[in-house]
């Protein structure tokens, strides 16, 4: 499969840093509306909750919330409750099944973690609500404890970082990893998928150091100021998420490094980081788009409309580097 | 005076080890570790690496400063994240006035926090840890309302010189956090208020008798607090050159507590150790230091910590005769 | 000030009276306050009931009361905690570690499920109590070390977080979901342990030297009340509690979730010192704490009511609202002291 | 055969020997005075009697054979109750549950009977003339009230030694019989008892055996009654037997040194507060000592509180020096002159973790101090001078005060009020808890302040002090002045029948 084949664009000309699904394999499961057991309803008049995780603090959080409001508006969706859980994974709990007493026909949840749903399924089940979960999968059987999962492929992630580290460092050299928030499986999954890939095409390339950052770029500074302390032969700087990058970046111009003496690659593709190719410190970013809105009430759309949707709606996610980032910087969020 | 009541003192050593360890055992424990640092992790013993542990320590310090001040009057102080956020928040939105109106407006932010712990406390009567968890809450979700949710990139050089430049060899924010020592060590040595503030943990209905303004002195130490936090938290964004309210300074008022506590001063009021302070929450930097120099996994880290903080508590700890 | 008092002073049989009536008025306020977080929880209730239409539901209020479930019995230990006059900020982190083991141990069945989060928990409950006890060390930082040393423990057990053990056994899976009466088991459960918390707290000697220590220890002390054995028991039990509530929340969610927010403590604590229990120690009511639990979990759903709120409002509205009740709290304090 | 016994016990404090190889016997059924001066040790002896200290040397003997007590509860259960000197209940329990506090009755189910414990605490405390709702809060009561309640408890466990550790220092004379009712009937029943104080001539009337400590030293131990008084004062003292005879019973002078033509240093005028003060007015000239009397719970301490800006007021006004001091708060009043010596320094008076030194000088720290810098050099002296004028016995100026004696914290807290440089000044119950030595101190200093022109206002339950010391008595009773007397009236019999006889003026 190539970078652009097989590309369903979500709705008409895709509009700059729009999502796209991956592939449309044909004999990948589908759930049909029988299947799932719901009701059709009016998405334009039916009443849509969605749960966010986090507080919309960061680029990401921001942009997927915005999505998900604009297109609900641009749909004419007029009853559309939302919910922050400030990240206490009890508070989203229950902020769903408020959600679903309150009687929402539809949910669309960004799970903050992908265990723990199991009061919300028996609650949802009873009721028939279908659930789309986006970014984050949920650990559960789709078209029956949810509908679908859209998001991207953390660990998918983690390895075309992998392959982009591999190329910047010429497959050798000592690579830290600043690792995300311990217990996300976004944390878990970024890291294996990055580990396996350069065990597998650059076994000369050895990981000397991990440490979390919590996705923060204060503790990513702070970290990566030990780290080139204790191992100032370091070559390549993995980041899981932009804002430790670029917090690393920090660290790196006050230590005297020069730009390019150590490389970059991070997840996520906001503007700042993408900046930071065009400026030099950093060598990719990998990008995890979270503009959900359009896609996730395209497939309920179709839903409701009696058409199949997929299981597992795998978004195609764009990278960032020397090559493009000038170009597509206006794409990044 | 009974001096004939002084007991000849058997100068037995573990007797005077009892007495030596509370006071001086903070510092022991620096040196200890440091001593195993040198010897067992490569490029500990650099000068590069000194400044880095005493960068990062700066914000910790300034913000435990002011906890202890709070804790020496019997309170306690939970806000002083959400402060250093709302100074991060003001900071991009006035850098355009230029520096110092963009300092001054973080400062004042910190004035405003300040007054209303302080009030709550000294006026209203509400114990500290609830008066300060009302803010903990709210200050830091109106610093992100106030900063639009966005991390802003700060570019101006004056201001970020507060956080990377350096005078004479030495960091600014390592001279600014000694002179914050500096001046709190003298306030609470020589000044009026460093001994009301003392009386008024240690026995504030006594304190109110002897006709100290008990309430004013309460809602100054909460001001200054305050202000030191919204001083660590402008500090911390001209190091990160960046200001993202929904994250400078999270979970900083533990730390701050711990380095107080690990630092001699007593939860109890009454006593206020400075230097103690700043060796506790170095102690605290340099244990974590090793731990993410030996690229130990956050749960080792985590355990080591703790047992560190009972050990450093349980030396220091008050001994009471009965 | 002039002289108010035109008639001169009072007979003395009228100054009797006068106190009599004082004492009564004290009396009344004194329920008044102990009840203020019950009377402010009604007062929200009502206006909630009257503005907004899915509140209304009785599905709602059996959710808010699921919710509170594991709280309640967080903050139930900390009301005897904090009565003897210290503070247990370890509950959160003993919370989450509750449910990771409590997952885990599901695969040997619900007894297994219940048992280790309790002895676990419950150990580390044990020394901090010890600790706190018998050197003399502040309750804050014991249990400040604490909550570092269990979430720690927590994370070696669960390869850093990452791994989620799933709940094996469906009798707990189902104690989790199920219900009865169309009220979840867990808030039956809890409900008991409550009204057994106040029977202890109230009519037993355990309950009298809590008081007694929280009260003054040296007098307790004096007194001849085991004020170290009294002490270590409450940090027992608020850890046991804790893991109990990591446990059945484990069973909820059918996963020994390793997320589960930080700031469980300060919850817990605010709920009780909404409750009406002094942080100083020596008073304080378990009634208090369930309404204090009650109103935050209220607060929690009417923000969510309101709807399309941000999430950064959401928490100014908190601590707003927080800052509020405490405040009101206090002033019906106030108002006894001036009768 | 003893009943209770210590051999050779030593105590040490970091530089103090508070006991040193002290020996001390009871018998049964002996009420044994334990005297000495403020400090001697009298109260770590008690201590360690009851497991709260363990002794650093010497042997504890308990009924014929060796024992040693690691708490309090294991020397209560063995039979040993206590009454310790500052009253030692938990002020926000109800009277009821202070009474029975670890033997509280229970029911079928172990559950605490709470019928059956308020109904019998309410008739425990009517045998101790104590009648209150047993439901309310310890706090809420008077000291005095308080004290009988530990009493009632202390008696009531099956005791076979009871101690007092100055059990009358805040009683009323009825309270005081009611005690020594108590006491012999335990004496009676063969109970052993020892017994606390500094009034003499408590010791007198109820002890048959003495034993005085001085700096920690045994230096006389035996029966009471051969025993002459002043050699028992010249022994606590360590002074001659001749010049001690040469003070009178208490320290003052007895000399009237205000003049009835000056102007009132203090005015107060129609001081009411709801339910505890009823229009309270008098004038204090300077140079004059204007004692008020009264019972517990009379008011006075709620006056003079009043007056230092420390109690609520509806209405009422207060002059000092011809200036009205509106809307009173502590720290007016000090700016007026005015100082307030608090009835229960523990709570507060001193501040117990500060040094001797920093308690002194807390009140004056503008003054001692410029641009808000203080000067150490100017507290030294001001702390030296008062410390060697009032004689505080402290092992060095950064003695943290808590640890002094009951009659030096007292001594601590007098000179900080008189740092202040006050006009007024208003002692509640000053030699409270003293011993001889330091209360004739304190007493003869009262006079000197007078004399040097101060307006003082001094609340004793000690009628003879209060009468002695006194120029005029403004007499108290449920919050209203029943009674003021002047000139030859001062004495202690009309001091009781204005108390116990007159009824409130009407008007
Ligand atoms: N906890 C303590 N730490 C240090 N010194 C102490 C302590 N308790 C008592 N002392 C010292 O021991 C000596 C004896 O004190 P103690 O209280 O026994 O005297 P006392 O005879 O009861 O006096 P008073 O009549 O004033 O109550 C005093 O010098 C006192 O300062
Ligand atoms: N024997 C008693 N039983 C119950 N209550 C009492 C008793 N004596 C006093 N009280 C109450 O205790 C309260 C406080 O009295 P308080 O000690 O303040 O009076 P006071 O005049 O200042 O006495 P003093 O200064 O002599 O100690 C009063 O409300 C009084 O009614
Ligand atoms: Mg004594
Ligand atoms: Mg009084």
């Amino acid at each position: 499969k190539s970078e652009d084949s097989g590309t369903t664009s979500a709705a008409g000309a895709p509009s700059a840093g729009a999502q796209v699904v991956q592939s449309a394999d044909p004999s990948a499961a589908t759930c049909t509306l029988e299947q799932y057991g719901g009701t059709k309803v009016d998405l334009k008049t039916a009443k849509v909750g969605f749960s966010q995780s986090e507080k919309e603090a960061n680029p990401f959080r921001i942009a997927e919330t915005q999505s998900i409001k604009d297109e609900a508006a641009k749909l004419g969706i007029t009853n559309l409750t939302t919910t922050n859980a400030n990240s206490q994974f009890n508070k989203q709990i229950s902020d769903v099944e408020q959600m679903i007493d309150s009687g929402v026909q539809l949910l669309v949840i960004a799970p903050l973690n992908s265990d723990g749903w199991d009061s919300v399924f028996a609650k949802a089940s009873a009721k028939k609500v279908p659930i789309i979960t986006i970014d984050r999968k949920i650990n559960a059987t789709p078209c029956k404890d949810y509908l679908t999962f859209i998001g991207s492929d953390f660990a998918e992630q983690g390895k075309r970082a992998a392959d982009e580290m591999a190329k910047a460092m010429g497959n050798k050299g000592k690579v830290a990893i600043l690792l995300g928030s311990p217990g996300n499986n976004v944390t878990t999954l970024r890291t294996s998928g990055f580990k396996d890939q350069i065990a597998k095409i650059a076994p000369d390339i050895q990981v000397v150091f991990e440490q979390t950052g919590n996705f923060s770029r204060e503790e990513g500074q702070k970290v990566t100021e030990q780290l080139l302390q204790s191992n100032p032969d370091i070559n390549g700087i993995y980041g899981e998420n932009d804002e430790m990058a670029l917090g690393a970046i920090t660290a790196l111009k006050s230590a005297g490094k020069k730009a390019g003496d150590v490389k970059v690659v991070s997840i996520d593709g906001t503007k700042g980081a993408v900046q930071a190719i065009v400026d030099g410190w950093a060598t990719a970013v990998i990008e995890s788009n979270p503009r959900f809105g359009p896609l996730a009430f395209e497939t309920a759309t179709k839903f409701f409309g009696g058409e199949p949707v997929g299981q597992d709606i795998i978004i195609q996610d764009r990278q960032y580097g020397t090559d493009n980032a000038k170009t597509d910087i206006s794409a990044a969020y | 005076m009974s001096t004939e009541t002084v007991a000849a003192r058997p100068v037995v050593d573990a007797a005077r080890l009892k007495a030596w360890l509370p006071k001086y055992g903070v510092y022991a424990a620096i040196v200890l570790l440091v001593v195993y640092n040198i010897f067992f992790t490569p490029y500990f013993a650099t000068w590069s690496n000194l400044r880095i542990q005493l960068i990062q320590v700066a914000p910790i310090v300034i913000v435990a400063l002011g906890m202890a001040l709070v804790i020496g009057t019997e309170g306690i102080d939970l806000s002083v994240g959400s402060v250093m956020a709302l100074a991060a928040a003001f900071i991009p939105l006035y850098l355009g006035y230029g520096v110092v109106a963009a300092i001054l407006v973080a400062l004042l932010a910190g004035v405003a926090v300040g007054l209303i712990n302080g009030v709550l406390v000294a006026k209203v009567g509400l114990q500290p840890i609830v008066a300060t968890l009302a803010l903990f809450v709210g200050g830091r979700g109106l610093a992100v309302v106030i900063s639009e949710g966005k991390l802003v990139d700060i570019r101006n050089p004056d201001f970020l010189y507060l956080g990377s430049g350096d005078l004479l060899g030495i960091p600014v924010l390592v001279w600014i956090a000694a002179l914050m020592v500096l001046i709190v060590g003298f306030v609470m040595r020589r000044t009026v208020f460093g001994r009301r503030l003392l009386a008024v943990g240690g026995n504030r209905p006594a304190a109110e008798l002897a006709g100290l303004p008990v309430k004013r002195v309460l809602i100054t130490v909460y001001v200054v607090c305050a202000v030191l936090a919204s001083i660590a938290g402008l500090l911390s964004v001209a190091r990160i050159q960046s200001s993202d309210a929904s994250s400078v300074g999270l979970l900083i008022e533990l730390s701050a507590i711990t380095a107080v506590v690990v630092g001699g001063t007593p939860l109890t009021g009454g006593k206020v150790r400075v230097l103690g302070t700043v060796a506790g929450a170095l102690l605290m930097q340099l244990v974590i230091a090793t731990m993410i120099k030996h690229n130990l996994q956050p749960s080792t880290t985590e355990m080591v910590q703790a047992v560190i903080i009972l050990i450093a508590v349980y030396v220091a700890r008050e001994r009471k005769t009965r | 000030m002039t002289m108010t008092n035109v008639s001169g002073p009072e007979t003395p049989a009228i100054v009797a009276e006068d106190v009599r009536k004082a004492e009564r008025t004290d009396r009344v306020v004194g329920t008044i306050q102990r009840q203020g977080a019950l009377a402010v929880l009604v007062v929200v209730v009502l206006i909630a009931l009257a503005t907004f239409p899915n509140f209304r539901s009785f599905d709602n209020a059996a959710t808010i009361l699921v919710a509170a479930a594991p709280p309640m019995l967080i903050a139930l230990g900390m009301t005897f905690v904090i009565i003897t006059g210290g503070i247990d900020l370890s509950v959160g982190s003993l919370y989450v570690l509750g449910g990771v083991l409590a997952a885990w141990a599901s695969q040997y069945g619900i007894l297994a499920a219940f048992l280790l989060p309790l002895a676990v928990c419950g150990a580390i409950g044990l020394v901090n109590g010890l600790l706190i006890a018998y050197t003399r060390m502040a309750p804050f930082i014991v249990t400040l070390a604490a909550l570092l040393g269990a979430r720690g423990l927590m994370r070696a057990i669960s390869a850093e977080g990452s791994n989620t053990y799933l709940v094996q056994d469906d009798t707990f899976r189902k104690l989790g979901n199920g219900s009865f009466l169309n009220i979840g088991y867990q808030v039956w459960l809890v409900a008991g342990l409550v009204v057994i918390g106040m029977v202890v707290l109230a009519r037993t000697r355990f309950g009298a030297s809590v008081y007694s220590v929280g009260g003054s220890e040296d007098a307790a002390s004096l007194m001849g009340v085991p004020v170290r054995r009294t002490k270590v028991w409450v940090y027992v039990l608020s850890g046991l509690l804790a893991g109990l509530a990591g446990a059945i929340n484990a069973a909820k969610l059918g996963s020994g979730v390793t997320v589960l927010g930080t700031g469980m403590e300060l919850d817990a604590i605010a709920a009780v010192v909404i409750g009406g229990t002094l942080l100083t120690g020596g008073a304080g009511t378990i009634a208090g704490t369930i309404a204090g639990v009650l109103l935050l979990g209220v607060i929690q759903n009417l923000i969510n009511q309101v709807g399309n709120l941000n999430s950064n409002w959401q928490q100014v509205i908190s601590g707003a609202f927080l800052a509020l009740v405490v405040v009101a709290q206090t002033y019906l304090v106030r108002l006894r002291r001036v009768t | 055969m003893a009943l209770l016994e210590v051999v050779d016990v030593s105590k040490i404090f970091p530089g103090v020997r508070a006991l040193d190889s002290v020996s001390f016997t009871l018998q049964p059924g002996e009420v044994h005075a334990l005297v000495g001066e403020n400090g001697a040790g009298k109260s770590t002896l008690i201590k360690v009697l009851t497991g709260v200290y363990q002794p650093d040397g010497g042997e504890l003997r308990y009924q014929d054979s060796p024992a040693q007590f690691g708490t309090p509860m294991d020397a209560q259960r063995a039979g040993i109750s206590t009454i310790y000197q500052e009253v030692n209940l938990v002020p926000l329990m109800s009277v009821a549950q202070n009474l029975f506090l670890g033997r509280e009755p229970r029911n079928k189910l172990g559950l605490i009977d709470r019928g059956r414990m308020e109904r019998e605490a309410r008739e425990v405390l009517a045998g101790y003339g104590v009648t209150t709702d047993v439901r309310r809060q310890l706090g809420t009561l008077a000291l005095g009230a308080q004290q009988m309640v530990a009493l009632a408890r202390a008696v009531m466990i099956d005791a076979k030694v009871v101690i007092m550790d100055e059990p009358t220092s805040s009683l009323e004379p009825r309270e005081v019989q009611t005690l020594f009712g108590v006491i012999r009937d335990l004496h009676v029943r063969g109970i052993g008892i020892i017994y606390v104080s500094h009034r003499l001539d408590e010791l007198y009337e109820i002890c048959d055996a003495v034993t005085i400590l001085r700096d920690g030293r045994l230096v006389h131990t035996g029966k009471l009654a051969g025993l002459e008084r002043i050699k028992l004062v010249s022994l606590m003292l360590g002074r001659d037997m001749a010049e001690v005879r040469r003070e009178g019973a208490t320290a003052f002078s007895g000399a009237a040194t205000g003049h009835d033509e000056d102007p009132p240093v203090l005015r107060v005028r129609g001081l009411n507060s709801r339910h505890k003060l009823h229009d309270i007015s008098f004038d204090v000239r300077p140079g004059e000592v204007v004692g008020l009397g009264g019972l517990l719970g009379a008011g006075r301490s709620e006056t003079v509180k009043a007056i230092g800006g420390a109690y609520h007021l509806d209405s009422g006004q207060i002059e000092v020096d011809g200036k009205e001091l509106k809307k009173p708060t502590p720290v007016r009043a000090v700016q007026a002159g005015v100082a307030v010596q608090p009835e229960d320094r523990k709570a507060e008076g001193i501040v117990p973790g500060l040094s001797v030194r920093e308690n002194i000088a807390l009140a004056i720290l503008p003054r001692v101090s410029r641009g808000g810098f203080v000067s150490d050099a100017k507290i030294d002296a001001i702390v030296d001078m008062y410390m060697k004028r009032l004689r505080i016995k402290a092992s060095s100026p950064d003695q943290a005060v808590g640890d002094l004696s009951g009659g030096n914290q007292q001594k601590v807290l007098l000179a900080r009020l008189l740092a202040t440089d006050p006009k007024v000044l208003l002692l509640d119950e000053p030699t409270r808890g003293i011993d001889v030595g330091a209360k004739a101190e304190v007493q003869s200093l009262i006079d000197g302040l007078a004399a040097e022109g101060l307006g003082v206002v001094l609340v004793s339950s000690d009628a003879e002090e209060l009468v002695e010391g006194s120029d005029r008595v403004v007499v108290l009773r449920d919050g209203v002045v029943v009674g003021t007397l002047t000139g030859a009236e001062v004495t202690t019999e009309d001091l009781m029948s204005t108390i116990a006889t007159e009824a409130p003026r009407e008007h």
